[in-house]
Parts: C-alpha cells; structure tokens; sequence
C-alpha cells in the first residue's frame, strides 16, 4: 500500500482558489459576452452570455466541437472581434472600451498565435518572428539574437531563411508560436497551436509553454481539440457548446467528473477505456466471457486514491482480475482514469470485491458482454 | 544606319528629332510615373484605411476621395490637359514642353493608378492584418509593414500597367505641346502619312513596354515568395 | 439634326468642327425657300483625314471643310478620287502673341507655336516668311516644310502644336499662328494679331487656302450637289459669314 | 430647363445633339464593351493555361499572345484606330460613326482588358486548382468552374476599371466620327472653348462612372463570400 | 485465466500478408522515390528513395515529424507533384507515365483531403460537395440528393448553404473530407483530415472512413499527427523522417516495437506510460518508494498476452502491485500497453515475480525514482 496526500506540491483545490482571488485582479474575466456574426444568410449566435475567469497564470484550456465559438472568444480577448454585450477585462482593462492606443499598448501584452497562423509571405520565418520585435527598444543585433534563440525553442533553426511558402504546415505553426512569444507576452492566446505538429514537436512545444508559464507566470488560453494537451498543461478547462459555456472547472474535476454529455464524450475519447465499448459492439472474442467471469469498469474519480487495488482485491478475495484496457493518466499529480478488467473467481467473492471497490470511492460499472 | 535609311527614310531624315521624342518620352514617363506613383500610393492607402471595412473607417474622408478619383477619371485626358493649361503654368510655370507635360499627365494617371493599387492593397488578406493588430502595430506601421509590404508583388504588377497607360497618355500631352514618340508618330505617320514614322515609333514603343514588362516580372519573381 | 421630309433627297455633309453649322443651316434655309427637295445632314469630324477618308469611301457625299492645299496634299498621298465643286470662304491664319505687339520684337530663341497638320504647317511656314521672321527657299511652294527653311535671321524655335491648342498656350510662346475660327471661338479677336496676311480671296499666294466644298470626282457633277452648292454661294449665306463670324472667314464667292 | 439655359447655354442651345452623343457613348460602351470582355477573357484565360506554370504550358501560344498584347498596348490609340480603316470598313462596313467606332474601340481596350483579366486569374490560390485536379476535371471545366468562377469578383473589378478606361477611349475616337461625349467635349469645349460643355460632359461621365463604380461594387458584394 | 488466440476474427499476420499479395496489383506501389524542391534558397530533397507498398484495402498512415515529406509523398500519389526519380504506381497505372486524359481518369477514382481543405470560396459547403460530382453521371436532382447525404455523414446538413468563410475551421474540414468522398473513390488521401476537429468529430469521421473501407473497400492513405488515428483506423503504419522511410509495418508492430528514437518518441507520447520518466524527473511524491518498493514498467510487446498477470503475481508471490499509471489498447483486436507499476514486497518474491513476467514474455523495465 502506497496511500499518500497528493497535497505536498499539488495545491489543494482550496489553495488554487485562494491564489485565483488574488490573482484574479490581473486575469481575464469575461462576463456575459454576447456575439453575433451578420452574414449573407442572415445572424449567427457564434457566443450567447458567457462567463470565465481566467487567473493570472492559469493555464485554462478551451474545448469544444468545431464551430463552437472557441476561436470567437479569443478573438473578443484581444479585440480583434468586436462584441454586443457583456463585458471582457484583460489585466484590469475593459477591452471594448479601451482607445485605440490603450487597445495596442494591451495587445502588445498578448500573444496570440492564429489558427491559420497568418504568417507574412513575404517575411522569412526569422522576419516574421522580427516583425513582433520591431516596435520594441532592441537594437538589430539584439534583436536578430532573440529571433534565432526564438527559432531554436521551436526547433527552426535550419529555416531561418526560408519563406512561408517553403516550410510545412506544421513548421509554419511553429514559426507562429515563435512570434506570439516574442515580445515577452503575459497573456498567450493559443489557437489550435499544436494542431498541425506531429506528438514530439506537440511534446517540446507544450514543454515550452510550461516553463515560460513556471518561470515568467505568463497566462495561456489554449483552444484545443487534443484532449492529451489539456490533460498535459491546463489547470483549468472550459467546455464551450453552440456558443455557451456548459462546464467548467479544474481539468482534474472536468476530466474526472464530466457532467454534460458532450465533455463524458469528450473524456471518453481520451481513454481506452471507452473502446470498451465498442469492443462489445463488435463482439471481440478478447471480452467473451465465460460463464462466472464478470466484466468491470472501474474509475478513478477523486483525487485521493492511489493504492494497490488490483492487488488487494486479488489476493484478499482470491480472485484473478485480467486487465483487458487500461487508462490511468496522472493529472495534477494524481492518478486519474481507470482499467476494465475481466474478474474471474466464485460469484460471491466477486460480489465482495465489487463491494470492497465501492467502498474505497471507486467509480464501479458492471458491463454486459 | 543603311537599314534606317533605305526602311525608315522619313525617320532617317530627322533622326535627331526621333532621338529627342524618345529622350522626351523616357523623361516624360519617369518623372510624372514617380510622382503619380507616390501619389496613387499615398491615396490608395487613405482609401484603404477610411473605407467601411478598413482600419480606421472615416466615410467623409474616403467619399471625398473616392469621388475626386472618380471626377478625374471621367474626364477625357485631351480636354483636362486643356483644362489644367492655367493650373499647369502655375505650378510648373509653363504649360508646354516635356515640362509642362509632367502636371497633366500626373493628374490623368494618378486616379487610375491609384484604383489599381487600392485593389493591390485589397489583395492582402485580412488575417495579416490581424496578425499586425495583435502585436500591438500602429496604423502607420501596420501599413508600411504589412499592407505595403506584403502589396509589393501586386504593386509592381500593377504599376506595370499604369507605367504603360501612361506611355499612351505621352501621346496625348505631345498633341498640346509635350513633345514625345506618340507626338512624333501623330505629326509624321498620321498626319503626313510617313508609314515609316509609324513603324519606327511602334517598334520602340514595343521595345520600351517589353522592357518594362521584362523589369516588372524579373522584379515580381524576386519579391514573391 | 434636320427636318428629313418625305421625297427629298438626302446630301450629307462631312464637316470638321462645329464652327460652320450656322453656315449650312443657313444653307438649308435657302435651299427650302427654292423647295429644292434637298435635306443636308452635316456630320461633324474632329479632324480631317478621318472625314476624307469616309469620303473617299463613299460614306459621304460632300465634305467642307478644307482648303485647296489640303484636298491636294491628301489626294497625292492617298490618291482619292475627289474634286472641288465650289469654293466657300478663306480662314485667316495670322501670327498672334501675347508678349509682343509687332513683329520686329520677336528675339532669338523664342518660342513661336504652328498648327501640326501638315498644310496649316506650310502655310504658317508662308506668314512666318512674309512677316520676315524667317526665309523659305520658295515661298510659293505648296506644302513647305520647317526642312525649307533657308534662312532664320530672327532666330525663332518653331514648335509644331495641335491647332486648338495654340490659343490656350499662347502665354507660354513668344508667338502662335493659327486659324481665326480658334481665335474668334477663345473669345479673342482677329484684329489682335501682331501679323496678319491680307484675306484676299483673289490673291494667287492664298488661294490654295481658299475652302471648298469637295465632292467624289465621279459625282462631281451631281446636279443636286450643284444645287447645294448654288445655295451656299447666295446672299443670305455671305451675310451670315461676315455679320455671325466676327472676321473668322472671309466669303470667298460672288453672289 | 432654365438652369440648363443658365449656367450651360451651349449645352441647351445643342441640346438634341447632347442626348445623342450620350447615348452613342452608352452604345459604344456597351456594345464594344462586351465584345472585347469575351475576347479579353478568352485571351487571359490563354495566357494563364500557356504559362510556363500553368496547366497546359505552351511557350509558343504564351510568346506569340503575349507578345501581341504588348504591341496593342504599345500603339498610340489614335494611330491604332487611324491604320485601323481599312480594316474596320471591312468588318463594319463603315469606318464611321458608331458602328465603325465599335471595332477600333475593342482593338483598343481588348489587350488592356486581357491583361487585367489575367491577373485577376492570377489571383485564384493555386491549391484550388490543384483541388479541381485532384477531382479528375479536364482543363477546360477548370477554366470555367474555378479559375473563372473563383475570379468573379476580381474580373468584375477590373471590368469596371476597363470600362473606365474605354470611356477615355470613346472620347478619342471621336476623331473617327464616332460621336458620343467625349467627341461632344473635344469639338465643343476643346476646339471651340466653351467651357460649359466640357462640363456638361464631365457632369454626365462622372454621373455614369458613378453608376458603373456603384453597380460593380454591388456585384462584387454579391459575388464575394 | 483468459487464454484466447485473437486470430478469429483479426487477421494473423500470415492471412494479411497472403491478402496483401492478391491486392497487391491493385495498390499502391511507390519505389525510389526520389522529389527536390527548388527553392529561392536552393534544392531540398523532400524525399529520398521511398519504397511503399499499399494493398488494396489497407488504411496506411503515414506519420513522421512536421517537414518529413508526408504531404509530397501523398501528392506524389495523385500525380499533383512530379516526381525526380522513382516509381509511382497506383492501381497498376505509373502515375508519371499517364496521358493526361488517364491521370485525370486515374484522379476520378482517388479522393484527396488537402492538409489546406482547399474549397472553392464562391461556392457553399454544398456547392463545394457538388463540384466533385459535376463530371458524373447523375442528373441533377440524383447530386442534390447525394451532396446532402454526404453533408449529413459529417455532420454539417446545417450549413449546406454556408460560404467557407462563414465556416470554423473543424466544419471547412468536414465540406473537405465530404467533397473527397462524393465520387466513390477507390483510394482516399488524406492529409490531416482531422487535425482541426474536436475528439467527438475526429471519432465519428474515422467512424465513417472505417465504415467505408469495410463495406466498399476503400484504400485509405492517412497522414497524421494524432496516434490515436493511427491506432483507431490504420492496419499499416510508415514512419517518414527527413524524406526517407525509417520504418513501415503493422501498426500493432510498430507500436509494440518501435524501432528507430523517433517512432519511439512518437509512441510514447501515445501512452502515458511515458509520462512516469517525467513524474521520475519531477520528483512527484506520486512514486517516492518506500525501501523495498520497486518501480517496474511493464509492457504487451507481443499480440498473444492475454492473462491476468497482476493477479497472479499478487496471489502467487504474495506481494502488492500499486498500479501508477496504465495505458492498454486494443489494437487489431490485441491489447498493446502496458502498466507502470510499484511492487511492494520481500525482495526475493520481488525478484521471482519479475522472472515470470519476464517468462510470460512481458516487457519488464525496472525503473529508479
Ligand atoms: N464571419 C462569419 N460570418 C458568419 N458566421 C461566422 C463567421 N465566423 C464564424 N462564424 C460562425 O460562428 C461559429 C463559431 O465560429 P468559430 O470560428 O468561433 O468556431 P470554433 O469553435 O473556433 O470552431 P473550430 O474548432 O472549427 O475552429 C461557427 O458556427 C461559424 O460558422
Ligand atoms: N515549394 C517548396 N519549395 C521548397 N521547399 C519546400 C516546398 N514545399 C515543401 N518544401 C519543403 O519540403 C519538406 C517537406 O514538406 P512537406 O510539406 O511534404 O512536409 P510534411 O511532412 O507534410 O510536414 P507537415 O507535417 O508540417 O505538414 C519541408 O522541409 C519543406 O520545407
Ligand atoms: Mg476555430
Ligand atoms: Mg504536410
């Protein structure tokens, strides 16, 4: 047995709250934001009354189904979107209400890397990366430094010199990542950023973000399909569906607990152990059973427990448990997920185990084969 | 020089006139291209920026451009350049010769040239500019950096044609006294019907918009990437 | 433009500019008086070679706009078949400036402006030469050109300008010659030429540049054409060139 | 009407003729207009496919075209309509008046037009066409389901600047009898100075630049998503 | 015990590879494959001598860092790139020996999602759908009716009569990937087709491609960055780094025994069993041992394990295994993974249970925190 508080480095939940309140001052608070796109085919609701707080150095992750309204957010962020209603505050500063050079004084804060990276074709990559530089106090030489350290933190040191239209998408992506960090930002708007990036680039970037939040305290807002990216980086995640939000909170909880259907879809998709179920849609002779044997679905859903279960109910009830997928992730330093094994032994010994399991706030789901 | 005189005898015999008409023409097309190309520049960008869905959307400003642009170009180029006849003497404090040909023909091309690089501007897709805004640009920048900047290849295209719209306009001004290779083929080849004055004007006017077209794809080629 | 009665016939006239249409409506008048069943349609070039050429080709049955020296030039280098049937008047082209009041003013290097075409740019040639400013070798010649010039003790630059033209840039030349109509239509007046050469129909130096009324050689004969041409050489029509043209044209036919 | 006695006495006193010679203009426009529209388009489209990086690249057909082109352009209108006669007669039957305005009119404007059609074409992002290739189109439906249909916008554009510029044109062949505006302009107000034709004229063109700007931008709404 | 051959319905590697054989002619075959660039800054070899065989009926992904050459290669395929040397066979035809009445013919039959989606900006989503069946067959009234099947298979039957630029990126994609399907292709490119989609979407896509290639017999070409594609669709899997193939095989090969760093990077950041070098490098209290505790990473390295093993060995040797992290898929019917976990115990039952892992033919890595 292994039981430990998680707490030493992890904050509780309650310390994460109190550091929220005192941060919250310089954070992003969006209250009410309403948006409304008029196009050829008449209005489209793309953001309807939506609330966030993001904390100076949350790293708060945005999720949802293409056409949400994710990157509309953002873009209300830095004011690049106009909005209706509401109100969206940026460290201290009410957006929509800033003038024009307030707005680029704010702006020149934020970094912000696009969707479709919105490279300048006639810049090379180490050109597009100087551009974010040009306006500050450096002098050429300083600056030709900062964009070659720049393009070594994404791995272009190579591509310095080539134009946009000679990298790869994924190589865009990243000269992208480097402009957005370029000016020192304390705010990063991340949209899709890793979207075009195979996993060790994704791995090296999300490396990078993590030390620039550890070291300098930048806050991220990531707009991101890859559930492996939220899990890895955001303490905080919110679930946007048609243009409201519909859950949010601390990625551990959202992860554990998902309320609304659309997030259980989405968690589910992060974890094998979903396949589960197609695995019994299909009928996979890995999951028949034979008669006595009984299919569980076991979850972790608090953050508190980590013990030799397996083991445990083993031994204790002498039954086997084959392990037919498993998923335990560790996020904010607890193991989240869980396993779907096979328990095979006396039906009462089962029922026990079963029973031993739900005490320990384990999630239990017999499945039907 | 044989060729010349047993092909082009008309020309060979005011050889030192055809020689001139071009160093006019060349002198001509240059100075008032370079001005009106600062100019269209300058108006294009403000009808760019004033417009509905520009940066700094300024209705008064952009209709009483977009309208001036519209009135010059609705005037037909020999009654303006009569027009301008007093407006030109003032400024250039002649109105004829190579001299008092550049006024006018900056007024005729320049509207013309700036519709073309209000469309080059046009051409710069949106989320550049977006991408400039984020980083916090000024107007003024945002402008020189990206709008101008990443224009170049289309401007160069569309100065090209300008550049060649305004070799035709020399042709008009050499009628109200500005000299030029138009002027030399309308007095010799129209009006005294010496073919070979035609000809010869065709065939260095041919050469001279090759060049420039030559100039403007070489240049075109190396700023798009 | 004209009231096309039914049965008349139809005589289109190709003119270059507009000065002269109080001239042939004048001429229609006189022709309704005589109920000559003649309409005249006139049709307004801007410039001549185009409304030779349309005539040449048929597209017009007379053209009044020339003068003998231009009908020549154009026949000997386009080898049209067309031929006077009348003449109509004499336009003056006399040396105007607004820089100086006579002649012996003019100074080396000064700019003097004359009509481009080729015909004007002969007879230009002929006042420059009568006004002493330069010498041609033969100032009987019918088209000189600059390249006759023998002699230029004045030392002027002459500059080779689309004839409308010339008016409007006087102030920036020493001089200009050009027709009277232009100078009359700028509000100016003939009188104030610095050199004028006397409008004498009858004066053999002149009369290539008497006007006429030119028809296809082959239809020279037309009896209606001749009807139309009795009825510009009358009265009414000599009147309203002395009292309507302000000195423009000088009739250069009896009545 | 007693305005227009007023302040454009010369303008009311030929009223009649006025009418006319807005209305050839309108005819000429219009009817030399879409002629050299299908020829440009036609030639632009060559042009682009010829290319040395277009789909069916054809240096001979490019060079010759191209070529052609440029020597159009580079012939001073007048002269080109002048040398033009002969020809024209042969077409139109006549060389004068409108009808024999329309042919020289479309020589004139065509190589212009071409090249503004061209670059519109040049605009469509390459990866579309290599997503129609990728669909198995023959080039022909590629020419007119993407390369055309996904330049409407930009052809529109350049139409209005080409009609534009044919206007100007209209006015100098004039000099052929063609009539309309600017001929009413050139022989009113430039050879018999009265200044309230010319701005008559300019009045009327501005109105209609004003309306063909208007329309096209309409269409360019309309047709840009 | 849960001892089963999982050949019943998967196919064994044998059957596959006879499959293979037959569909072979009818494939795509690529051999010295050699493409240069030539730049403003010089020549760039995309690719060098690329050797692929793609069965009919295989769903291929094709996987390698941002600027592999993945895109050349699958452009290669449908002729849209010449190539410098090299052959290119698809469906028996060599792609740079075809007319162009052939190429285009070939072109019919082989659907393309391009990495840029790459629709026509005049034409809606239905529109865009529309263009790939103009040159068909059907009448009108036949095309209306497939372009809103195929809109609602990707689930946009909502915006058939939106402009792609009233599109968010996930739904351009969809008109994308529905335009690529409309004429029935034989083949199907697809370069990220589901980079810019949300996980729900992403699933029901591969859904449809999955469903496609059972029923129709699609031959799927997939470049992707996400691991989890590859392993949800793909039966065979190339890796591509720097324009030459470093590895190529079943994708239940490739990803139990990864050979070269790269693909090993890349198929740890599949699982989280990775992520414990990471809780190793963090100092994370999560796995502090207490003496006598062993960290043991174990992994299904071949497709027959089956079996209870952590029962058995808590049962059988008496000690506890805490499981900390767990990551076991199912992959052609086989699980793949493995478990990170902390054996607490007497050292020499320690010791014996790691000999029958070991035994049991069990990738056993033991690891120090
Ligand atoms: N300019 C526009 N005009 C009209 N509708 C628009 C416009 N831009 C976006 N929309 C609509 O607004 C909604 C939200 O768009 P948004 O780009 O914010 O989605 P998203 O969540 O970023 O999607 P994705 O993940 O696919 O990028 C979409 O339904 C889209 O169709
Ligand atoms: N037109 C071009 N000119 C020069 N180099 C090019 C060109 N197109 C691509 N390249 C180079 O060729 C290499 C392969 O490009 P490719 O687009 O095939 O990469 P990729 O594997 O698809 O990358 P990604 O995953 O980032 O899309 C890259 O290094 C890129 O810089
Ligand atoms: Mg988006
Ligand atoms: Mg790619």
């Amino acid at each position: 047995m292994n039981q430990q508080s998680p707490a030493a480095v992890p904050e509780t939940a309650a310390a994460q709250d109190a550091r929220h309140e005192s941060a919250r001052a310089n954070g992003i608070h969006i209250a009410g934001l309403t948006k409304t796109y008029i196009g050829d085919e008449g209005r489209k609701v793309a953001l309807h009354d939506v609330d966030i707080d993001i904390a100076e150095g949350d790293v708060y992750g945005v999720i949802g189904l293409s056409g949400a309204g994710k990157s509309t957010l953002v873009r209300c962020i830095n004011g690049l979107e106009s909005y209706d209603k509401g109100s969206v505050t940026v460290r201290g500063h009410e957006v929509g209400d800033l003038s024009k050079k307030q707005l680029r004084d704010l702006r020149r804060g934020i970094g912000m890397i696009f969707q479709s990276f919105n490279l300048m074709p006639s810049r090379t990559a180490a050109g597009n990366v100087e551009l974010a530089l040009l306006d500050s106090d450096l002098t050429a030489a300083q600056r030709a430094t900062r964009v070659s350290r720049l393009l070594d933190l994404v791995g272009l040191k190579d591509k310095a010199d080539s134009y946009p239209s000679e990298l790869s998408g994924g190589q865009k992506q990243r000269v992208a990542i480097a402009r957005a960090l370029a000016n020192n930002p304390k705010v990063l708007l991340s949209d899709e950023a890793t979207s075009a990036l195979d996993p060790s680039t994704t791995k090296s970037i999300l490396k990078l973000l993590r030390r620039l939040h550890d070291d300098l305290g930048l806050t991220i807002v990531i707009i991101t399909h890859q559930m492996s990216v939220i899990k890895q980086i955001c303490n905080r995640v919110a679930v946007i569906d048609h243009g409201t939000i519909t859950e949010e909170g601390r990625t551990f909880d959202v992860f554990a607990n998902p309320r609304t259907p659309l997030t259980q879809a989405f968690v589910a998709t992060t974890s094998s152990l979903g396949k589960i179920d197609d695995l019994i849609a299909d009928k996979s002779p890995l999951i028949a059973l034979h008669p006595g044997q009984v299919l569980l679905r076991m979850r972790y859903i608090s953050q508190e427990v980590s013990e030799a279960l397996v083991s445990h109910i083993s031994r204790t009830f002498g039954i086997d448990a084959n392990i037919i997928v498993g998923d335990i992730d560790v996020i904010d330093d607890a193991p989240l997920g869980g396993l779907v094994v096979i328990l095979d032994g006396a039906a009462d010994r089962i029922e026990a185990a079963i029973d031993y399991l739900r005490n320990r706030n384990i999630g239990i789901e017999v499945l039907t084969a | 020089m044989t060729i010349l005189n047993s092909w082009f005898p008309n020309v060979a015999a005011r050889f030192p006139e055809f020689i001139d008409s071009i160093i006019q023409t060349l002198v001509m097309v240059l100075v008032s291209g370079l001005i009106s190309f600062v100019l269209a520049t300058l108006f294009a960008v403000l009808l760019t920026l004033t417009a509905n869905d520009g940066l700094t959307p300024n209705r008064a400003v952009f209709n009483v451009l977009d309208k001036l642009v519209n009135l010059l170009r609705s005037i037909p180029f020999i009654i303006l350049a009569a027009a301008l006849v007093p407006v030109t003497r003032a400024i250039a404090g002649t109105a004829i010769g190579t001299r008092g040909a550049i006024f006018p023909l900056v007024v005729g091309i320049t509207p013309f040239f700036t519709r073309q690089i209000q469309s080059a501007l046009a051409g710069v897709d949106r989320g550049l500019i977006e991408a400039a805004e984020s980083l916090g640009m000024s107007v003024p920048r945002i402008v020189r950096r990206v709008y101008l900047r990443e224009a170049v290849p289309s401007i160069i295209r569309v100065s090209v044609i300008a550049t060649v719209s305004l070799i035709g306009l020399t042709a008009v001004v050499g009628i109200v006294g500005g000299g030029g290779l138009g002027d030399f083929a309308i007095r010799y080849g129209y009006q005294r019907y010496m073919l070979d004055a035609t000809y010869a004007t065709i065939i260095v006017l041919v050469v001279l918009i090759g060049i420039i077209e030559f100039v403007g794809r070489q240049l075109v080629e190396l700023t798009e990437h | 433009r004209s009231n096309r009665a039914k049965g008349t016939t139809v005589v289109t006239v190709g003119l270059v500019g507009d000065s002269d249409e109080e001239i042939w409506k004048t001429v229609q008048q006189v022709l309704d008086s005589e109920n000559a069943g003649i309409t005249i349609e006139t049709k307004s070039f801007q410039d001549g070679i185009c409304a030779n050429r349309a005539q040449a080709n048929g597209e017009l049955d007379l053209t009044a706009f020339q003068h003998y020296a231009f009908l020549e030039q154009e026949i000997s280098d386009n080898g049209y078949e067309l031929s006077p049937i009348g003449e109509t008047y004499i336009c003056p082209l006399n040396l105007y400036s607004d820089k100086y009041t006579d002649v012996s003013q003019f100074q080396a290097g000064d700019q003097v402006a004359i009509p481009s075409n080729a015909t004007n740019t002969g007879r230009a040639l002929k006042v420059l030469d009568a006004a002493g400013l330069i010498q041609l070798a033969d100032n009987t010649k019918e088209n000189p050109t600059v390249d006759d010039i023998v002699a230029n003790p004045s030392g002027i630059d002459i500059q080779l300008v689309d004839s409308p033209s010339i008016v409007n840039l006087l102030p920036d030349y020493a001089g200009g010659i050009t027709n009277a109509n232009f100078i009359v239509d700028a509000g100016r007046s003939v009188s104030d030429a610095v050199f004028q050469m006397n409008p004498d129909a009858s004066d053999p130096a002149l009369k290539p540049y008497v006007n006429i009324i030119v028809a296809q050689t082959s239809k020279k004969d037309d009896p209606t054409y001749q009807k139309v041409v009795d009825a510009y050489h009358s009265k009414a029509v000599a009147d309203i060139i002395t009292s309507s043209y302000d000195g423009t044209y000088v009739p250069a036919f009896s009545y």
